[in-house]
């Protein structure tokens, strides 16, 4: 028998696959491709404590093997989430982390602080990466003290499985990683998207309302594997890798460079049935390397 | 409504003219059913440089031989790759997407595209003409080759046609049609779907008459299916996606 | 009449595109498909003080959309340069710039004092961004101070033209610019490759022998972009861009976005004419929009 | 040597085997002179996840009509989008690239290939035929669905087949086959082309013997001209490129 559960803290995955936040909705956007529940775990679109509109449109371009977006936090607010959107998703038999989000180190608090008691809410992301939006957002993770302060603020009134998601815009992303390892993070994921632009040269206009936008799909895999690579190796906590996923081989790639957990996000776009094409494919991948626990995986690279 | 994902095999691609294409395309299973205004959001495999779906809206469909057609304008490297696919090859649709449009309240009803805005206009023509309608048609074009198989929506209500230059139908813009000086009063719900210029003269000219106006947005897209948020117009609810909340919107709610 | 010239510093370079370092050989490897004097400019592989073999087969492995490559600076030395390359491309008609790295600021010196007699090598290049040598090489690139002490150095010995070409993999591209503009830079191109890593899943190894290596080719062109529009708000000197371009209507947007001039670099690969067909797309897009200087597109975005 | 590049078009796609196809295309201009073991560098036009040229070997060539073949092996996305191309595709060619085979100092030789290695094997055959030799060429494979095509030589040397189950000529690796205990003295020269551990094999061999021996190696290449460095094999006078300086190589110059 293959056993594909893997831990990340506190929380056992029945498998390494999670959705990315921001490209899968909440779940039931895709009840319609797949059984949600096989999935090791979902991570919902950002949570903030009040209520967002995001950017203006266009948010989106397309890029060579990626897209920009810059949809900038879009979400109802904390109190909404609770009242409505959890009670939808609460029968789900994975584990649901929020994708936590502000501009101030307070708002992570009252989002984190509000969640802590949802039962069904096994653990959350806070995103110190999110590149499109003015306060806030990106600039908590490309400092060290910043991370740390917000995680540790944080990390003062939630109790559950934090997981911090880094930025890939930094010198140093194993330096960050550590400083929020330090402050009481229980898992890293890696990474976010990556600042970019997109130029309408025929209008001369940039083609998102922000003029940037968060560079993301398997254009950036070859970064996001680099950086799981550093990151595992700086820090104990787990990591959880995810840039570009978009088939078993990459999931896997990643696990080797030393991630305990993948979560896939553009390639949803593309194929809404990735996610478990991907738990697919590991499997067929084990049982064709004869590996009977998927953890022998993790960090295995030989070099 | 439920949404598939299906491998569909391509039956015929015809070429209409040098910048549209209509590809028959038959699924692998019984068609479900789809709503006029719906799309499909098409996976380019045979073009190196398009990586996300191309959201294409439902031009026509057969349940007897279970097979939807899509019909497409040349714009860029996807729309040319799905060009060129020929009989038996495979075509990965995600479907069907969005809403669709209201049934009118009154007596008759105008439809307006431009374009290939025509496409999710001709299931819309059957639908009300089943139900007893007989809508006006108004189809714009820049010149006489803009102007697409005008002839397949003839048996579903009366066609009118304009273009920039004259060389058919009536010249000028749509709102600057004959039907736009008397007879528009009498529609009591107005369709559009087209070039954002004309949708918008579209809905002052009917808000002006206040006549109900629906348009069928055609806003960038990366997932279809409500996930990701890029597609999203302001309306006086907060910012609304297109692909779930739309593509039909009546322009009343639109902050246009 | 279109006047497609542009200005980097002294030079004037007669169009504003150029093939990119360690892309093109030395020139002469594309005779058979272009006239190389067409290009307003050629930037030869990297030169270095003493001969180097560089890494060890694997050096690049394909990526979606772009390629990493962990060349090493192969080269035979500034000697050999002078001695034997030199003569056999003196006779080209544009500008020869000589891409220089080392591992030492004494090494930098070496290299563009030698090269500061030869009177058809019009300017130098420093590349304080390879990813792909131990010693040296992105570390000169992704600090300020590391980063104005060599540029600082090898102004004092060298009085041609000094391109000074940066590297993305760090969190304030503007920052090292400015720190370079200061030191006597005349020009940054921007930019270098991202830090990437592939692995080979089948075989649980790193595809190249470096582990990591760089990212370069399309897939980087949104990070390239916005990273030129950045350096481009902050220094006076011109910039070069750089970063996946593969058409006229990305070496467009590329001047919108603030470049003076523009090279190509991975698409020479794919299209060995690529660099003509983006010189005659540029004339086109011109033409088409009405515009008679070429200079009037630079930084001449809308927003 | 000039390079060229050029559109072919695709005059046929013949599937050998399963994983086995060549490409007949005809230039659109005459077709230059090209070598034993030169190659061409293919744009694969039609796959969303293959971003640089695919290095294949010079199969076969008609100056007669101007055509040219590939053989190919589908090993992963490139290939198998080329196995897709139709009669009157395009498929954009830079070439002939590389250097090619020495001739013999001596009386015979022997032409060892494995796999898809068969492919820069068919021209020196030719070649040496022509020039009054009767090459022996010996063709390896596991089973005998990989030994493709070998009547093609037929007319210029004599066949001998090895695979490693035995289902097709001897068993065994291409090594241990009868021609090595004896008649493997009298060749002067021996070529090789195949997986790496078949080529160090056979490398050995003909060092044991003092046989000069040139192999073609397939370096995986970002550009196959010689500007990018990436190709690199360590020879005794250091790093060479594999594009330019080979594919082939007299092995006692490689360091292997
Ligand atoms: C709900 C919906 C239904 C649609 N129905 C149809 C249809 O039935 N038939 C049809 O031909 N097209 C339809 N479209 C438009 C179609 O999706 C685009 O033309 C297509 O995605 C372009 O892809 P491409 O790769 O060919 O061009 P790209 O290379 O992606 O773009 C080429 C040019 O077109 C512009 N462009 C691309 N997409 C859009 C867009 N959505 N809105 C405005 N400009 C755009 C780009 O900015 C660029 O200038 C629909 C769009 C939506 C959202
Ligand atoms: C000079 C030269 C001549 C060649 N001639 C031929 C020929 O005549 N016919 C033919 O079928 N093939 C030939 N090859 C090999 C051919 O180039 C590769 O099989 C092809 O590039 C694979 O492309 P792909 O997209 O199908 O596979 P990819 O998806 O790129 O790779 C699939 C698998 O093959 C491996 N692979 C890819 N390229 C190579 C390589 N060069 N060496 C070793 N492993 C590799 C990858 O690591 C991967 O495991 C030649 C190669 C060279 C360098
Ligand atoms: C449309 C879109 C919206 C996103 N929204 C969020 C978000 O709200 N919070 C967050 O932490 N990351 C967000 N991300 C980033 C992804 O979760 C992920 O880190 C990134 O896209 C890289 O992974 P990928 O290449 O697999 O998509 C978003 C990405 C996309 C494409
Ligand atoms: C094979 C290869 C070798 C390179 N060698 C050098 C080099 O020697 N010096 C240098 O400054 N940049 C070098 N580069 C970086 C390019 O000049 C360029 O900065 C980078 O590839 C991004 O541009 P592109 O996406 O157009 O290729 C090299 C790039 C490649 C792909
Ligand atoms: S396209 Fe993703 S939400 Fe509409
Ligand atoms: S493939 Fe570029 S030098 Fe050989």
């Amino acid at each position: 028998m293959l056993d594909l559960s893997v831990n990340v803290h506190k929380l056992l995955l029945k498998n390494p696959v999670m959705s990315a936040s921001g490209t899968f909705g909440y779940g039931p956007e895709f009840d319609d491709f797949m059984d949600v529940n096989r999935l090791g775990g979902i991570l919902t679109k950002a949570c903030t404590s009040k209520n967002r509109d995001g950017n203006r449109y266009p948010r989106m371009a397309e890029t060579p093997s990626g897209m920009l977006n810059s949809v900038g936090l879009q979400n109802k607010g904390v109190d909404y989430f609770i009242d409505v959107i959890y009670p939808k998703i609460s029968h789900y038999n994975t584990h649901i982390i929020v994708n936590v989000s502000d501009s101030t180190v307070e708002g992570y608090m009252e989002v984190a602080e509000k969640l802590n008691p949802l039962e069904k809410i096994t653990g959350i992301e806070l995103n110190i990466s999110c590149p499109n939006v003015k306060e806030g957002g990106m600039a908590f993770g490309t400092s060290c003290p910043m991370a740390g302060a917000v995680t540790k603020a944080v990390r003062g009134v939630y109790n559950k499985t934090m997981i911090v998601k880094l930025s890939p815009n930094v010198t140093n992303i194993a330096e960050i990683a550590k400083a929020v390892e330090d402050e009481g993070a229980d898992s890293v994921s890696v990474i976010n998207t990556l600042l970019g632009m997109a130029i309408d040269a025929e209008k001369r206009r940039p083609v998102l309302s922000t003029i940037t936008g968060g560079l993301s799909g398997p254009a950036i895999k070859p970064v996001a594997l680099r950086m799981v690579w550093q990151v595992s190796k700086a820090v104990k906590i787990p990591v959880i890798g995810l840039g570009g996923i978009s088939n078993a081989t990459d999931a896997i790639e990643f696990l080797l460079a030393g991630a305990t957990a993948i979560q896939v996000g553009t390639a949803n776009f593309v194929d809404p049935q990735v996610c478990i094409k991907i738990l697919d494919g590991i499997e067929e991948y084990c049982s064709r390397h004869g590996i009977t626990d998927i953890k022998e995986l993790i960090g295995a690279l030989e070099s | 409504m439920k949404k598939f994902i299906h491998d569909f095999e391509v039956t015929r691609n015809i070429h209409i003219t040098d910048d549209y294409f209509a590809l028959n395309l038959k699924c692998p299973v019984s068609l479900p059913d789809m709503l006029p205004g719906q799309f499909a959001e098409v996976l380019v495999g045979n073009s190196a440089t398009t990586y996300l779906r191309r959201p294409i809206s439902i031009y026509d469909t057969n349940y007897d031989t279970n097979e939807l057609s899509l019909l497409i304008k040349k714009v860029g490297d996807g729309t040319i790759a799905l060009s060129k696919l020929k009989e038996g090859d495979i075509l990965n649709l995600v479907y069907p997407l969005g809403n669709t449009f209201s049934m009118p309240q009154g007596e008759n009803a105008l439809l307006i595209c431009g374009g290939v805005g025509i496409a999710p206009m001709l299931l819309l023509a059957k639908l009300l003409h089943s139900k007893g309608y007989n809508p006006d048609i108004l189809i714009g074009g820049r010149t006489s080759a803009d102007i697409i198989e005008p002839g397949k929506y003839e048996p579903y209500g009366e066609v009118f046609i304009t273009t920039d230059d004259g060389s058919a139908g009536e010249k000028g813009m749509v709102t600057q049609h004959s039907l736009f000086t008397e007879k528009i009063k009498s529609y009591s719900i107005i369709y559009a779907c087209g070039p954002d210029p004309m949708m918008k003269a579209v809905a002052r000219v009917a808000a002006s008459h206040q006549i109900p106006c629906e348009i069928s947005l055609e806003n960038t897209m990366a997932c279809g299916i409500g996930a990701c948020l890029c597609c999203v117009v302001e309306t006086i609810d907060g910012n609304k996606t297109t692909c779930v909340d739309g593509p039909v919107f009546d322009t009343r709610t639109l902050k246009l």
